[in-house]
């Protein structure tokens, strides 16, 4: 297990080179120069080429790709163009913010996702397997920054009870936390509730009933447990996701976070900006995948066996 | 494959009542799209500024926005901006991702795996990160947003028609086929392809939903179609500065994206019981 | 056997598995060395438990997958030599009736795109009356030419299989389990089908099952498989056992009658893996006559009696 | 008697797939339910250990008296008590039938600690002496490993002590070989009779194999398309069948020195549930059938030489 | 790299936390800055291109303008000018002191201004020939020529007084982890893009005799947020989240009556709404074309329809407060569909089926550039559809804020949308000097005789009598060959809670400055 995951770490670091590379390169193909920025009105070409240098845009991509890897994986992840400042700085202020905001959705997506989707799996065909249902249907198909202002426009201006954006306090988490949380509270209620049904199908639940154990039992302990699995799976690979899908819902509440960072550097034309945002979110993604992987093998026997 | 033989389980799909509902449903948006010049009660892009923020009335079914443009006429023409980029995007991206995915499936080895690897990473990123990155190096407009949204889709066809290739390729009877002393060619274009068409279309047709909303909210962040021209998510995203002055300006847009995004939900899902391919499709 | 219309000689295939970077690769001998030869009109009969290779050398002796080693001869022309084109050619001269009935059939194709396809790989069209014809010979009703697979039961979509085989008037079919997942009644049916084509159009046979009781019936001569190697070769079904596989094989059969109940005790343990196959005699563990020499050396194929080869140190 | 059943049916919704099955089981004593596959032999077992409910099916007639008590008239909490503590299960396919999360020791410890409040301690040892007494090599080894890393015959061998833990009267075994190799497919069928003989336990032994019926069982019962076709001692009913399924059903089985060409199966196939016809459900593939045949049941009579037979043209009849 | 990601998270987790359990304790106030100050990347008046109100807060200037345009003291207690005006004398108040505890004086003036001269906005010291010190508190301004408009430049938040010490120690650094000013706010925190948290600068005892508190600032804690988004930061008003707006979009005003708890505060005036024309690009080389465009703007329908009738119709470039403003009426440009339709036709642009003009078998599409800010969107858009009322295809692009001026750096807009803020005649030079093609000049305007104007205004001018005569003169010529069209002059106002904060009933100063901050207290 532990030679896995040692080498499954490893794993990640051609992953990882070809991420930075991806990102590096798309970058470079965003129009507009953000050079521009930098140089005062009627400058000469004298010193645009000098800002030029200073920021190592003159340079073949190959060696601009080499050095900025080189810096990145010093800690340096350049200075932002717009704002002269150390982008590690920028990512610092705002990455706490994107996880405190998707950690909360992940949690709330998890434990209420988990849930309904057992809650439907029990009440297959009735009611409340059609409720819940049809709530994760709504979930999956609204707008994310359409719920939010909707929220906005029911619980904070109408009834006043919590922010209506910012950061500042507990509350101010709670309507992102659930516009983000919607969409993973219906995924992941939907793979409970198939896992579940497809898990309860199987021959060894029923050799569990016919061993005479009480159903809360078999439902909790083995039922569940197995259908965690794919849950988890796609829950670790849908991290970036959440990370990433808050986007919109950080735009809608004018939350800080790597969303809105992202956004506004690629408004700007901020490379090393959004270069350390996409790498940010890659990591999430990638640290995602390997929690999964983790996660599965604590589960599961078999994958335990085929991996050692 | 006669087109009646193919069409049948879209007959049966709208045979069911979700089916038929959802149908219904979704023959209306696309007629409104196709006829909205004329059946929409107003011109989409004359302004009529004293009328502004009328709520629904009479005169305006659904009331007017913050030009006095009718809001009804707007959401018939955005229906037609909306469904439009959507369905193209998606079609672009179920054909591509087909091509790639088979080649991958198909050929294996190392191009499967530099495939997979591609797939499997962007996969992981959110459609809207990638859209957004991508509007971001074309430019925004109707053009880049349908390339976007194309390109945010490409993994999820491609990682399906792969994965339905990889299944079928392991099925009996294409051993079989090559067994009488079929090709390549042969089995990719009379086993594997027709086979896995379904589901992919399927999923197509699903994801043609999700391009909907990924299309309003690249629109909510000014990046889709531009003015004049309606998308719904263009007309929330003025909307949005007016939630409170007119709500109905960007609720009634909403609306109209919930309703169909859930109606091609409804109505793939009919299919998918019609077609009997497994539930599962969703969350391949 | 002086002019075979099949023939294997020492062929031998090699699976990979893992090999990734997370997971240790390892390899196993699916099929190590087997020979037989197949008389025109003759069935013959490949018998053995899963894993022992059987499956193996029908996708072989079709040149389905390529072997590690050996080589196959139809009717004089080295199959496993053939190009691309010849090979397409020699197929029509061979066919295969598969293990699973569901899977075998394009659930896309009707039974008549099914029956049409043995001649549109060639880019032929099937002569008019031809598929008719082919159902009739399997005893389904031409009405069925229309229906899908999933309308078809086990015993249907399996004389739909045959059907196929049969398009292109092949000399030579191989049958891989073709009743194995099908009931009792079926399988019956199946097989008096089977023997009816045979008789018929004088087809040759190879008949691979895991069923010794059935594989005597129907077969001339079997041959039984351990752990990728034949271990005995019985010239007449009805031949006595020789090695002590086959014996344990021919008690695990139960005959549907209460007077005759074996007592015999049954073998103990089971088919060891074969990613590591013990040193000597792969059935050594199992073995209820084992020596030390079983365990330490190989016992190559030799004729007990003329034409009854047997693998053993220690033969009944 | 350990289990009477009598006149059982059940349905789901409309549909009845099993119809008006009686046999008897008693201790000691191997019963063989026997059919092709849609004939209700599953349906029957489920019934009998009262998990109908599980599939979405119910019991709508009839009763199954177990030692004296009709457990469909029991609640689910009352029936539990008799599930894994008096009527044991073994079901199809090994390869499924363990939780593959858990060790199979556990899988074992559980019962002996649920019904017969065994100490943690306590189910291991029964688990371990269980195992020893199926001939388990090694077996505190085994009870540690998880099912995936045991073999079929390994796994049926852990279910079936599953079945013992709770030193059940009656044991109802699903086709608990067709899943296995034929060698260890008879190691299994010869370990379960001598259970049976060792322990005086009843067997309801599900199967499609007239073979292994033939083989272990003392009593039979043929089910055609979920009903009754007969029930009678093994060796009379194999000497000489009466109901034409009976007959075909052993006839399909090769035997040694049996003709070429003289295995003709059953023509045509057991027809679905939801598709029964009227009249006798076999007609349509029997060789004696009568106008008689189509329109009336043929319900299941008591024979005078003993059993039942549910035929209106037995064989041996003028 | 983790160990220095891990630094910047732990300080910025430690920040989160900080930010968290912000319980309401007195005298602190939550202000949000208007969208169009939103982004600001530091505190460094010396680098800035765009300020916003923490600026009047940090620093200080040495004299103040009030809404009138009339000049008042405020570092500099008193001041002259030679009478040929080529010298200005300023005497410092006694005893001011930066955040950091270094004295103000007449070095520190002179060391400022000489770094100035290489910032983004030199040329408001371009006429300065020299600056000395005379003693501790008098400072000696000597001319090249006289600028009249010296006084207003120096009371510009531009130039702001930074201790140049700190400047030149901090580096790049200065304004964002530190900035040291003479305000009456220190900076205690500053997050980019979201929030500057100021705290009361307890030493304070110069402030500009505009405001009745002449010591230390009533409020003790000061937050700015930043919010983008207009609806949200008027929700965030009336929800309460916030005291003030200190700039609320039109949209709201007509809100803010219907709310008893809330109140606006009015201030003159300062901004201009208008749609550049480029005159490099085609068609608009043609100056009837240029002419149909401006006259196509419909600036009362705007006014009534899009701004609620708040503020006033522009006619030409500059704010009406300003006597430069005071055109030729017929110079003036006003709605006149019919003339722009005549115009258009005259210069061979005839009307297709579809309502776009074309020539040449070219239609009449053109770029029409906006930013992103919603208020900016909305406005496009009317106009987009004023200017297709008379045959014009106008291609609406929207551009981020922060990059629009780099775009117009590109030279390939032909029309814009945009405003800018300003209350002194000399925009008419920065937004049209040949010198500043691209950005700021826009219009891409450079013509000999503009420019012979332009150099007599903005040099040539001895006293301000003289400077108003030629800026009328410039502006007027500029204005008659249509390099824009101007549309609207809103009114400047603060939106504010009334249960929470006082704010005097008149406001003294042009905007929203440290000086009005002074007179404002919250409720306890």
């Amino acid at each position: 297990m532990l030679i896995y995951l040692i080498k499954r770490i490893l794993l990640l670091a051609p992953v990882f080179l070809a991420v930075s590379a991806i990102i590096f390169l798309i970058l470079h193909l965003i129009p507009g120069d953000p050079v521009d920025n930098l140089l005062k009105v009627g400058s000469s070409a004298a010193k645009r080429a000098e800002i030029e240098a200073r920021y190592g845009l003159d340079r073949p991509l190959v060696v601009q790709y080499g050095i900025w890897l080189g810096n990145v994986l010093q800690g340096d992840l350049g200075t932002s163009i717009v704002t002269r400042r150390p982008v590690s700085q920028l990512i610092g202020q705002t990455l706490p913010h994107s996880l405190q905001l998707g950690g909360l959705a992940l949690l709330l997506s998890s434990v209420v996702g988990v849930l309904l989707g057992v809650l439907a799996a029990r009440a297959r065909d009735r009611w409340p397997d059609r409720l819940v249902m049809g709530g994760v249907l709504l979930g999956s198909t609204l707008p994310s920054f359409w719920i939010g202002l909707i929220l906005i426009l029911v619980f904070s201006v109408q009834l006043g009870w919590f922010p209506v954006s910012g950061a500042r306090g507990w509350s101010s988490l709670v309507l992102p936390v659930i516009t983000i949380g919607l969409g993973g509270v219906a995924l992941v209620a939907r793979v409970t509730r198939v896992a579940m049904i497809d898990t309860a199908g199987r021959d060894f639940v029923l050799l569990l009933h016919a061993k005479g154990l009480p159903p809360g039992r078999i439902l909790w302990r083995h039922v569940l447990r197995h259908a965690m699995i794919p849950v988890v799976t796609i829950l670790a690979l849908r991290i970036g996701w959440i990370l990433g899908g808050a986007v919109t819902v950080e735009y809608v509440f004018a939350r800080p976070g790597l969303g809105t960072t992202l956004i506004k550097a690629l408004n700007q034309h901020d490379y090393p900006v959004v270069q350390a945002c996409l790498l940010m979110l890659a990591i999430a993604v990638m640290l995602g995948t390997l929690l999964g992987d983790i996660i599965q093998a604590l589960m599961d026997p078999r994958v335990r066996e085929a991996i050692t | 494959m006669s087109l009646a033989r193919s069409l049948a389980p879209v007959a049966r799909a709208a045979r069911t009542p979700m089916g038929a509902i959802a149908g219904l449903w979704l023959a209306l948006i696309v007629a409104a799209a196709i006829f909205a010049p004329l059946i929409a009660p107003y011109a989409y892009d004359v302004q009529n500024l004293p009328e502004s923020f009328q709520p629904p009335s009479s005169a305006h079914l659904l009331g007017t926005d913050e030009f006095g443009r009718d809001l009804l006429t707007r959401i018939i023409y955005g229906a037609r901006t909306s469904l439009s980029v959507s369905v193209i995007s998606i079609a672009i991206s179920v054909f591509a991702g087909m091509v790639l995915g088979a080649a991958a499936g198909y050929i294996g080895g190392a191009f499967d795996r530099a495939v997979t690897i591609v797939v499997d990473l962007s996969w992981s990123f959110p459609e809207i990160l990638v859209a957004l990155i991508l509007v971001a190096i074309i430019g925004p407009g109707v053009t880049g947003t349908m390339a976007a949204i194309g390109v945010a889709y490409l993994a999820q066809f491609t990682r399906l028609t792969r994965a339905q290739i990889l299944a079928i390729r392991s099925e009996t009877y294409i051993e079989a086929a090559r067994s009488l002393g079929a090709g390549g060619r042969f089995i990719l274009f009379r086993h594997l392809l027709p086979n896995a068409l379904a589901p992919v279309l399927v999923a197509g047709m699903l994801a043609t939903g999700d391009a909907i909303i990924l299309e309003a909210t690249l629109g909510f962040f000014g990046l889709g179609a531009q003015p004049p021209l309606p998308s719904w998510g263009s007309m929330m995203s003025s909307g949005s500065a007016l939630l409170f002055k007119a709500p109905w300006i960007i609720i009634l847009p909403g609306l109209a994206v919930a309703i169909t995004v859930i109606a091609i939900n409804l109505f793939g899902d009919a299919l998918i019981r019609a077609l009997d391919i497994k539930t599962r499709l969703r969350e391949a | 056997m002086t002019n075979p219309l099949i023939s294997a000689e020492a062929l031998a295939r090699r699976f990979s598995t893992g090999g990734g970077w997370l997971r240790p690769a390892r390899s196993m001998m699916a099929v190590r060395g087997v020979s037989f030869e197949v008389a025109k009109g003759e069935v013959l009969g490949v018998v053995g438990e899963s894993g022992c290779g059987k499956s193996t050398l029908a996708r072989l002796v079709l040149r389905l997958i390529e072997p590690t080693a050996g080589r196959v001869t139809f009717d004089g022309q080295e199959v496993t030599g053939l190009g691309p084109g010849d090979l397409r050619r020699l197929r029509r001269r061979m066919a295969m009736v598969f293990q699973d009935p569901y899977s075998s059939l394009d659930p896309r194709f009707t039974v008549a795109d099914a029956l049409t396809e043995p001649f549109a790989v060639h880019g032929e069209r099937p002569p008019a009356g031809r598929i008719n014809a082919l159902l009739d010979q399997v005893g389904l009703s031409l009405a069925m030419a229309a229906s899908y697979p999933h309308q078809l039961s086990g015993g249907q979509r399996q004389r739909v299989g045959i059907a196929r085989a049969l398009a292109q008037a092949p000399d030579f079919i191989v049958l891989d389990e073709p009743t194995a997942s099908l009931d009792v009644s079926i399988q019956a049916q199946i097989i008096a089908l089977l023997s009816e084509l045979r008789r018929g159009n004088g087809l040759t046979y190879l008949f691979i099952s895991h069923d010794l009781g059935l594989v005597r019936y129907f077969c001339d001569r079997v041959l039984v498989m351990y752990l990728g190697a034949v271990v005995e070769v019985m010239p007449r079904a009805d031949a006595s056992p020789r090695h002590p596989y086959t014996r344990a094989l021919m008690d695990s059969n139960f005959v549907p009658d209460p007077t005759r109940r074996k007592t015999l005790q049954a073998l103990k343990g089971e088919i060891p893996s074969a990613f590591d196959l013990p040193k000597g005699c792969a059935f050594a563990a199992r073995c209820p006559r084992v020596t030390d020499l079983c365990r330490a050396e190989n016992p190559a194929l030799r004729d007990l009696t003329p034409g009854h080869p047997v693998a053993c140190h220690h033969p009944l | 008697m350990l289990l009477s059943v009598l006149d059982l049916s059940v349905r789901f919704g409309q549909v009845e797939p099993l119809s008006g099955i009686s046999f008897d089981v008693d201790r000691g004593e191997i019963l063989g339910l026997v059919g092709e596959s849609g004939s209700g032999k599953s349906l029957t077992a489920m019934a009998v250990a009262g998990l109908l409910p599980l599939v979405g099916g119910r019991i709508a007639q009839g009763s199954v008296t177990f030692d004296g008590t009709d457990l469909t008239r029991l609640a689910e909490a009352e029936l539990r008590a008799y599930r894994g503590r008096r009527i044991a299960f073994v079901t199809q396919n090994p390869m499924t039938a363990l939780d593959p999360a858990q060790r199979v020791g556990e899988q074992i410890d559980v019962v002996a600690r649920l019904h017969r409040g065994q100490s943690r301690q306590g189910a291991r040892a029964t688990t371990i002496d269980l195992l020893t007494s199926l001939r388990i090599p090694e077996a505190a080894a085994i009870s540690d490993a998880y099912p995936h890393q045991l073999s079929g015959g390994m796994k049926q061998r852990i279910v079936i002590a599953m079945a013992l833990a709770g030193e059940p009267d009656l044991i109802i075994a699903d086709e608990p070989t067709t899943a296995l190799d034929v060698t260890v497919q008879a190691q299994i069928i010869h370990l379960l009779g001598q259970l049976v003989r060792e322990r005086g336990l009843g067997l309801m032994l599900i199967t499609h194999d007239m073979g292994v019926v033939a083989q272990v069982c003392d009593r039979v019962a043929v089910l055609y398309a979920g009903r009754l076709a007969e029930t009678h001692n093994a060796a009379p009913l194999f000497a000489a069948p009466r109901h034409p399924y009976t007959a075909a059903l052993i006839g399909c089985i090769p035997r040694e020195g049996m003709a070429p060409g003289s295995l003709t199966g059953i023509p045509g196939a057991v027809p679905s549930a939801a598709a029964y016809s009227a009249g006798c459900r076999f007609h349509a593939r029997c060789a004696r059938m009568e106008e008689r045949c189509r329109t009336e049941v043929p319900l299941p009579a008591p024979r005078p030489e003993g059993g039942a037979l549910a035929c209106h043209h037995p064989l041996g009849a003028p | 790299m983790f160990h220095t990601v891990r630094r910047h998270l732990i300080a910025g987790s430690t920040c989160v936390a900080a930010l968290m359990p912000l319980s309401l304790w007195a005298q602190e106030a939550v202000f949000v800055f208007g969208s169009s100050e939103v982004g600001i990347p530091n505190y460094n008046p010396l680098t800035a291109v765009n300020t916003n109100a923490a600026f009047t807060m940090i620093y200080d200037t040495l004299i103040e303008q009030d809404g009138d345009l009339s000049f008042h003291p405020h570092l500099a207690e008193s001041w002259e000018e030679a009478p040929d005006g080529k010298a200005w004398v300023f005497h410092l108040k006694p005893g001011i002191k930066f955040h950091n505890g270094d004295p103000l004086t007449a070095d520190t003036i002179v060391q400022w201004i000489d770094m100035f001269r290489s910032s983004e906005n030199s040329y408001m010291v371009d006429n300065v020939e020299k600056v000395e010190a005379v003693d501790e508190t008098t400072v000696r301004f000597v001319m090249k020529n006289p600028d009249p408009n010296l006084l207003y430049n120096l009371s510009s938040s531009f130039m702001a007084i930074p201790n140049p010490k700190s400047v030149t120690e901090l580096g790049e650094d200065y304004g964002i982890t530190e900035a040291v000013g003479t305000g009456p706010f220190r900076l205690e925190s500053f997050t980019l893009g979201q929030e500057t948290v100021l705290v009361r600068n307890d030493d304070y005892a110069w402030a500009s005799t505009l405001a009745e508190n002449q010591g230390p600032p009533h409020i003790a804690k000061l937050t700015f947020r930043e919010i983008p988004e207009d609806s949200t930061a008027f929700l965030e008003l009336k929800s309460g989240g916030v005291d003030a707006l200190l700039s609320l979009p039109t949209d709201y005003l007509g809100e803010i009556t219907a709310e008893p708890a809330l109140a606006l505060a009015k201030i003159p005036g300062q901004e201009v709404y208008y749609m550049p024309i480029n005159v490099t690009k085609e068609p608009f080389t043609d100056i009837r074309v240029r002419q149909a465009a401006a006259l196509a703007i419909n600036q009362d329908e705007i006014l009534k329809n899009v701004f609620s009738s708040y503020g006033q119709a522009s006619h030409n470039f500059l704010i009406s407060a300003l006597p430069e403003s005071k055109l030729d009426p017929a110079l003036n440009i006003s709605f006149d569909p019919d003339k722009a339709n005549a115009l258009l036709d005259e210069a061979g642009w005839v009307k297709g089926a579809d309502g776009v003009r074309e020539k040449d078998g070219a239609k009449l599409t053109v770029a029409l550039w906006t930013q992103s800010d919603s208020v900016f969107r909305r406005l496009t858009e009317v106009v987009q559809a004023e200017l297709k009322s008379v045959g014009f295809d106008p291609q609406i692009q929207t551009f981020d804020s922060s990059v629009i001026r780099d775009e117009y750096k590109t030279g390939e807009q032909q029309l814009a949308v945009r405003s800018y803020f300003w209350n002194n005649a000399d925009i008419v030079d920065w937004f049209f000097g040949g010198d500043r093609v691209g950005y700021p000049n826009i219009s891409m305007f450079n013509d000999p005789k503009a420019e012979e104007l332009r150099a007599k205004a903005m040099t040539g001018s001895a006293t301000q009598e003289e400077r108003v005569a030629n800026f009328t003169a410039y502006h007027a010529y500029v204005t008659s060959q249509f390099p824009y069209a101007p549309i609207y002059q809103p009114e400047q106002n603060m939106a504010f809670n009334k249960d929470r904060l006082v704010v005097p009933g008149v406001i003294h100063g042009n905007s929203i400055t440290g000086t009005v901050v002074q007179d404002i207290s919250v409720k306890e």
